[in-house]
């Protein structure tokens, strides 16, 4: 009740709020900025998305162009938090209040996080996911497929590695797909599998490698499992809607699903919180596990009903 | 003479001792000796392909010789490369252009040594000296315009410039005439004597008899990559200078036959070329028939075997066998049965990473087979039937182009065509950089073709070859034909004439 | 580019990549002087090429095996394909930085066509056409309006990347439940007594490709342009055509290439593999083939392509660090080819006066 | 390359290197001529330039302000210091495909430096130090060793970018509280009297390597070696060493590029933007500078690099869609450059007899 009214309040004074893509063109970021949208839409606030495509030098400039354009607010996914810091330093000068997704920095007052790229709490998604290969295979062979060498995606290699050491996997090979397309994936897991072909299970730090894997490991003449049945199973994350529908098809065991439609709701919502002056240091968004199980369920990203008020955050 | 005498007297400024040259499949050069006195003009004759530019690229710096040795001031010494050899005073124009095209005339003219000025380049001071230069040699164009967009004369002009203006001792020309016009020629050749008398040695290389004949003091001859003699100019009579560099007498040179003038095949009429330098144009040629072309440069005649090349855009008629060749396309001319030699063999003609036997046949692709497939039994047997029949000397018909020396190069280019069988060949500068024996040799291919009921037109700045083998010649004035010539009044005279002035001059026509 | 380096990629006895000369008619004398022709050009990458196949064999017992061997092959499909249509343009001494676009945005149409519902038949035909298509426009842009042919493929490969985009608005396109899918499928999958259909494929296009490079006007045509256009056009060479045509054949290369590629990933993806464009360029020059053109051939290309097709493989094999692959990757390149230029250059020969350049 | 690109890139009236036509030795006059030719080169890009900024100004209230303009410079300085390598490169003839790796390794060094505590001073010098050594790297093979210079480029591209990520595995260096950073970070954002230090050094830079290549041997030595390397030899130009030279610049300004990167980044990341090299050389060619070399210079560098910085800077403010922005940005860029081929053919004149080609 007493929230929404603020937001009436809020929409009195409409805002603008700037965001900084790393790349649009990735269906994640897409739905993240449909949130964005929902969000701001339902304060009356606008919403302005400028595109780094994979550049930082691209994305600095992207800030300032906001700055100039006297944006209310700058949300920002950084491509390389390591070199924002000026950028930063800047918006906070020109007393601009920043959001961060995925992303910290000095004067980065909320942080939305997504639950998987954090490691710290036990229930931390890519423990449970090693707790799960460990179920599905105890002491099995496995192989991790990591992504280019930027800290994040090593973060997350690392992350679910030492928990699925600790939970008596052996780590057959720890690979990077550094060209990041389903094609390389294919061909180094092509590769692997004349080295290891009793490899019991693929972890993958995104559904582009996970899907790259399958359809290697069904070119190798092997099945894929939904984590019960016997083959290789392959888990993957983002929850592109190809990946869900690999699924499906029982092409691939399961993808972590981060939920980025919530994510773009929740960066209103710090932004809200902010205003209301009782900000948060960090909002974490739930990330979902898609498999056999629970496939069925599914809903697409915009509609499973998310409002500012129910957001799926990890208390 | 006397500077002769005295030159024989002091020690030889380059002195080269045993010089041998290999290259896969060839030895260009089987232990060769020549000496040259400052102040002496030494012509190096001999056939294509006989080591005369490798002898001259050696002096040069340029390559290296496997075995001998050089005396610069009698003194051993190892010319490492072209800057070495400049340091030495050695300069050297080398056979094939060696001009930088996007750059300006006058900084090619002033390469490798631009004047400075406080530590930066001073163009005006550049631009003065290439201007003066060109005066000299009587040349007038901007200094200004990039090399790239002058005639191939013009080119050999700067490249003659950038030579005299650097201070040699020793001057190499290696065919610099053979592609300037005769009037050009003249100019230069004066000027060769001039530096000579300063004092400067000149290694003259040419096909031209008549130059070396006005020229030099002394022939060394080569065949085969080995020396057959050194003999007084101009004391030895021709006869013997040139059964020394071909090994048998040549008899008639121009070579002749029974002339037999058939029907018109080619018909112009009106034809102008879109650059304007050639004015509407018209005449016929008839089977059996060789008309020589003309007039000085710029006087259209190059203009005019391009637009019938199809090779620049032009309009006005043109009609073989009665039917119309449409202009400017080089495949509907050809197809129209008119086969075009260009004269810039560089920049038109050949395929310089490709092989001879590539050479030969692109001209042929369209008979080499039925339905665009090429049927490679019959190209090699052509190309061998060619290489033979047009005397190319080649170590193997996959040897590349460009490492045939330059008649040889020419000899693959004409071949090429002679054997599409057309009913016209237009010829521009045909015998390019050819030796004698086998210049002959293609005169006698032109009758033949002539009389096998081909119509033949030969452009040509060379006036002997002109008057030694056309019917009938065309001369150019100013972009338009301003004289026909035929029987009698063919002569050097006429025709310089009315290069020059546009008319005959009276008392000529009293002469003839 | 300076005479030495000229020198470096043109090499004097480095044969040429034209007809036979002093090969007998027969088939197999052409094959053989073709092989002389190829490794006059790219001793380096042979040497190369066979101690890495070598030193792998040895340290890696999988290396050698069938199963790897098939692996190498399909991986490198699409790279060959490309390279294909890349060796005919350099040839003609053009160059298309289009050709991964092209890839990704006929594989796009492919992914959409077969959503569409459309048999395989009429998907194939299709995306060839498509691949076509883009070709055409390259070539029309640079043979007939006469661009440059860096702006226009640099245009293109821009255009073509975002229309792969917004035909799927980025999303990639499952197409592995798709009727039609099948038998594409199976053509990336299968194998004919443990002979991958792909591995087949990829030699009759590479044989074909050699042939009409060889053995027709039209091939004859590309070196001639590519190595003098002016002498080619008087020659009678329709230069225009050809040089249309030779964009076309990368075009349709690049649908072929889209057709492996789906049927391999089971998807049709709008993502260009950044890297992509230059391994291919990269497998053509290294092949021999002169970037400035006229001179080289598919047989090069070859070679270049599993040559590094066989770094890649080995590196993943012998796990080496993901930082260190590509300092591993350059100096094999690298050397590589100076074994060549040495070996042309007499650098192992006793010294000798005169080496030149 | 056919002839008609040949033509085309090499435009009849398309002046040349050389020094000014009607150079009377007065810097005005010079720079005036200067004007002339990059202009007769690139008439064009020109247009379409002016075209574009025309029409954000109007479409765009933001496009105009001084901030957005010194936010476009900022933004391409990196582009632009690379740029203005790759012309010395490519005017030799060359391409230097390494350069963004080189950039990528440099910075990295500059980051590794500050952290190791040396001081601002200390870390520029060895920055800029270690970027020479990269272009001599490429430089030594290239020119002593005679490898083709695609080949090494490649292959240094590859060992360079490896480089980057060994140093830091992988990791982004935050260079921003580092003491000694302060400087280079005060150079990339300050301005005096509202123009940005970097503006002031781009001119700079700019006007310097206009000077060499104009008035200097080594300048004009580029020059002539691009135009035609055994003529150069012959008349006693020291090709290898000038070549060396050029690689080595090409170096130096990777050097340059790192810093600024870095210090607008505040910090040193050893990620490559996939798309850098291409950008670098397009704007170089875009600028007139025939890829044959021999030919053009740094004046239309700078245009290339402003034309293709204003497209993207207008792709954002008129805030086009992801998905179109390739279909826009190729588009303009092949218009642009027919417009240039077009004058010079005479497409919009009225139609006289011989357009050739
Ligand atoms: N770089 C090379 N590689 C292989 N053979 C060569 C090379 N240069 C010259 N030759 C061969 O050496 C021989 C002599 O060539 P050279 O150019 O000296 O003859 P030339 O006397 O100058 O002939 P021309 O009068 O036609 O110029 C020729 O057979 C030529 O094919
Ligand atoms: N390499 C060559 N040397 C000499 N003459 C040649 C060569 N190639 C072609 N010719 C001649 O050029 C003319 C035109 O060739 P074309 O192929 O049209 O005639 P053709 O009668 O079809 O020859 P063929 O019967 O061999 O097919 C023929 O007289 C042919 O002999
Ligand atoms: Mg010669
Ligand atoms: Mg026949």
């Amino acid at each position: 009740g007493s929230s929404s009214s603020d937001a009436g309040g809020a929409s009195s004074d409409s805002l603008t709020i700037g965001y900084s893509t790393p790349v649009e063109s990735q269906p994640s970021q897409q739905d993240l900025i449909a949130g964005l949208e929902t969000g701001a839409k339902s304060l009356g606030w606008k919403t302005d998305v400028i595109d780094a495509n994979l550049s930082p030098d691209a994305q600095v400039s992207n800030v300032q162009t906001m700055l100039q354009k006297k944006v209310d607010a700058v949300s920002i996914w950084t491509l390389d938090a390591g070199a924002m810091q000026g950028t930063f330093a800047q918006a906070a000068a020109a007393k601009i209040p920043l959001i961060g997704v995925n992303s910290t920095g000095d004067q980065i007052g909320t942080t939305v996080w997504w639950q998987l790229n954090l490691c710290k709490a036990e229930d931390a998604p890519f423990k449970v996911a090693a707790q799960q290969f460990a179920k599905w295979r105890p002491g099995g062979k496995i192989i991790v497929m990591g992504g280019p060498p930027v800290p994040s995606i090593q973060g997350n290699v690392k992350c679910f590695t030492e928990a699925a050491k600790a939970a008596g996997l052996t780590v057959l090979s720890e690979t990077d797909n550094v060209k990041d397309s389903s094609s390389s994936a294919s061909a180094l897991t092509s590769d692997l599998l004349s080295k290891y072909d009793d490899v019991d299970a693929f972890w993958a730090y995104n559904d582009a490698s996970a899907l790259g894997i399958s359809a290697a490991i069904t070119q190798a003449g092997k099945k894929i499992s939904d984590g019960t049945s016997d083959g290789v199973i392959v888990t993957g994350a983002n929850g592109d809607t190809d990946a869900i529908e690999a699924v499906r098809q029982g092409r691939l065991t399961g993808t972590w699903d981060p939920q980025p439609n919530a994510t773009g709701l929740a960066v209103i919502k710090a932004l809200q919180d902010a205003k209301a002056g009782k900000a948060e240091k960090e909002l974490v968004v739930e990330s979902v596990f898609w498999s056999a199980e629970n496939i069925d369920t599914y809903k697409k990203p915009g509609s499973r009903g998310h409002t500012l008020d129910t957001i799926p955050l990890v208390k | 003479m006397s500077v002769h005498d005295d030159a024989v007297r002091t020690t030889p400024l380059v002195e080269v001792v045993g010089a041998v040259r290999r290259y896969p499949g060839v030895v260009a050069l089987r232990g060769v000796d020549l000496t040259i006195h400052a102040g002496e003009v030494l012509s190096l004759t001999g056939e294509n392909g006989s080591g005369k530019s490798t002898l001259a690229k050696i002096i040069g710096g340029v390559e290296q010789p496997d075995e001998g040795r050089i005396l610069v001031d009698g003194r051993q010494t190892v010319i490492t490369d072209p800057s070495a050899a400049r340091d030495l005073g050695i300069v050297m124009i080398s056979q094939e252009l060696t001009l930088a095209p996007s750059l300006t005339v006058a900084e090619n003219i002033m390469m490798g040594r631009l004047p400075r000025r406080g530590g930066r380049v001073d163009w005006s001071s550049a631009r003065r000296q290439a201007r003066e230069v060109l005066d000299q040699l009587d040349v007038h164009i901007s200094v200004d315009v990039p090399v790239r967009e002058l005639s191939v004369e013009l080119q050999q002009e700067v490249e003659i410039a950038r030579a005299i203006s650097s201070q040699a001792r020793l001057l190499i020309l290696d065919e610099a005439t053979s592609s300037l016009s005769e009037a050009a020629t003249d100019r230069l050749l004066e000027l060769v004597r001039l530096q000579a008398q300063r004092g400067v040695a000149v290694l003259m290389i040419s096909h031209r008899m008549p130059e070396l004949y006005s020229t030099a003091q002394r022939a060394t001859v080569l065949r085969d990559g080995t020396l057959v003699g050194s003999v007084p100019l101009p004391s030895t009579p021709e006869a013997q200078l040139v059964r020394m560099m071909v090994g048998r007498d040549l008899g008639d040179y121009y070579g002749s036959r029974e002339v037999t003038i058939g029907e018109t095949v080619l018909e112009v009429d009106g034809l102008v070329s879109a650059d304007g330098e050639m004015s509407p144009t018209s005449f016929t040629v008839s089977a059996g028939e060789v008309l020589g072309v003309a007039g000085l440069v710029g006087s259209g005649k190059a203009q005019l075997a391009m637009s019938l090349g199809g090779a620049i855009p032009a309009s006005g008629t043109v009609r073989v066998r009665g039917k119309d060749v449409a202009l400017g396309d080089p495949r509907r001319v050809i197809a129209a049965g008119i086969g075009y030699v260009p004269d810039d063999r560089r920049k038109s003609a050949l395929l310089p990473v490709r092989s001879v036997s590539d050479n030969l046949s692109v001209s042929w692709l369209r008979r080499l087979g039925r339905g665009g497939i090429i049927r490679t039994s019959v190209e090699r047997r052509r190309v061998k039937d060619a290489i033979e029949r047009y005397g190319v000397k080649t170590s193997s018909p996959g040897k590349r182009i460009t490492l045939l020396s330059g008649g040889n190069q020419q000899k693959v280019i004409l071949g090429r065509t002679f054997a599409l069988g057309c009913d016209v060949y237009v010829l521009s500068e045909p015998t390019r950089g050819v030796d004698v024996g086998s210049k002959s040799a293609i005169y006698a291919m032109l009758h033949e073709l002539a009389s096998s009921g081909a119509a033949v037109i030969v452009v040509s700045s060379e006036l002997p070859e002109l008057i030694g083998l056309s019917d009938r010649i065309l001369v150019f004035f100013r972009g338009s034909v301003c004289g026909e010539l035929t029987g009698d009044d063919i002569s050097e005279q006429t025709i310089g004439d009315l290069a020059v002035s546009g008319r005959v001059h009276a008392n000529d026509v009293l002469n003839s | 580019m300076s005479s030495d380096q000229l020198a470096a990629e043109k090499r004097p006895d480095s044969g040429h990549g034209g007809p036979p000369h002093d090969a007998a008619p027969s088939r197999a004398a052409s094959m053989w002087s073709e092989i002389q022709r190829v490794s006059g050009r790219s001793t380096g990458v042979i040497a190369g090429l066979v101690i890495l196949c070598i030193y792998l064999a040895v340290t890696q017992p999988v290396f050698a095996t069938w199963g790897n061997t098939t692996n190498v092959v399909a991986g490198n499909s699409v790279i060959l394909l490309l390279a294909i249509g890349a060796t005919f343009v350099i040839l003609s001494g053009g160059i298309d930085l289009s050709t991964a676009a092209a890839g990704a945005a006929t594989a796009m149409v492919f992914g959409e066509l077969l959503s569409a519902g459309v048999g395989a038949f009429v998907a194939v035909v299709g995306t060839l056409a498509f691949g076509l298509f883009l070709g055409a426009v390259n070539g029309v842009l640079i043979s007939y309006l006469k661009i440059p042919f860096l702006v226009v493929t640099l245009g293109t490969l821009s255009i073509f990347e975002s229309f792969a985009l917004v035909l799927s608005s980025g999303k990639t396109i499952n197409t592995f439940t798709l009727d039609g899918f099948e038998p594409v499928y199976r053509f990336a999958l299968d194998d004919v007594a443990g002979v991958p259909y792909l591995l087949i494929f990829d030699v009759v296009v590479v044989v074909v490709a050699a042939l009409v490079l060889r053995y027709t006007s039209f091939g004859r045509g590309v070196y001639a342009i590519g190595s003098n256009s002016e002498a080619a056009r008087l020659n009678g060479i329709n230069v225009a055509r050809t040089t249309l045509m030779v964009y076309v054949i990368a075009g349709l290369c690049a649908g072929l290439a889209a057709l492996v590629q789906v049927g391999r990933l089971t998807g049709a993806s709008p993502n260009i593999d950044s890297t992509l464009l230059l391994t291919v360029i990269a497998a053509v020059l290294i092949g021999g083939t002169a970037y400035t053109g006229g001179e080289g051939g598919v047989g090069g290309t070859v070679l270049g392509v599993l040559f590094l097709g066989v770094i890649q493989n080995g590196l993943t094999l012998s796990d080496v660090s993901t930082f260190w692959r590509g300092t591993v990757n350059g100096l094999v390149l690298i050397v590589a080819v100076a074994l060549g230029v040495g070996r042309d250059r007499g650098w192992f020969r006793l010294p000798k006066g005169g080496t030149r350049g």
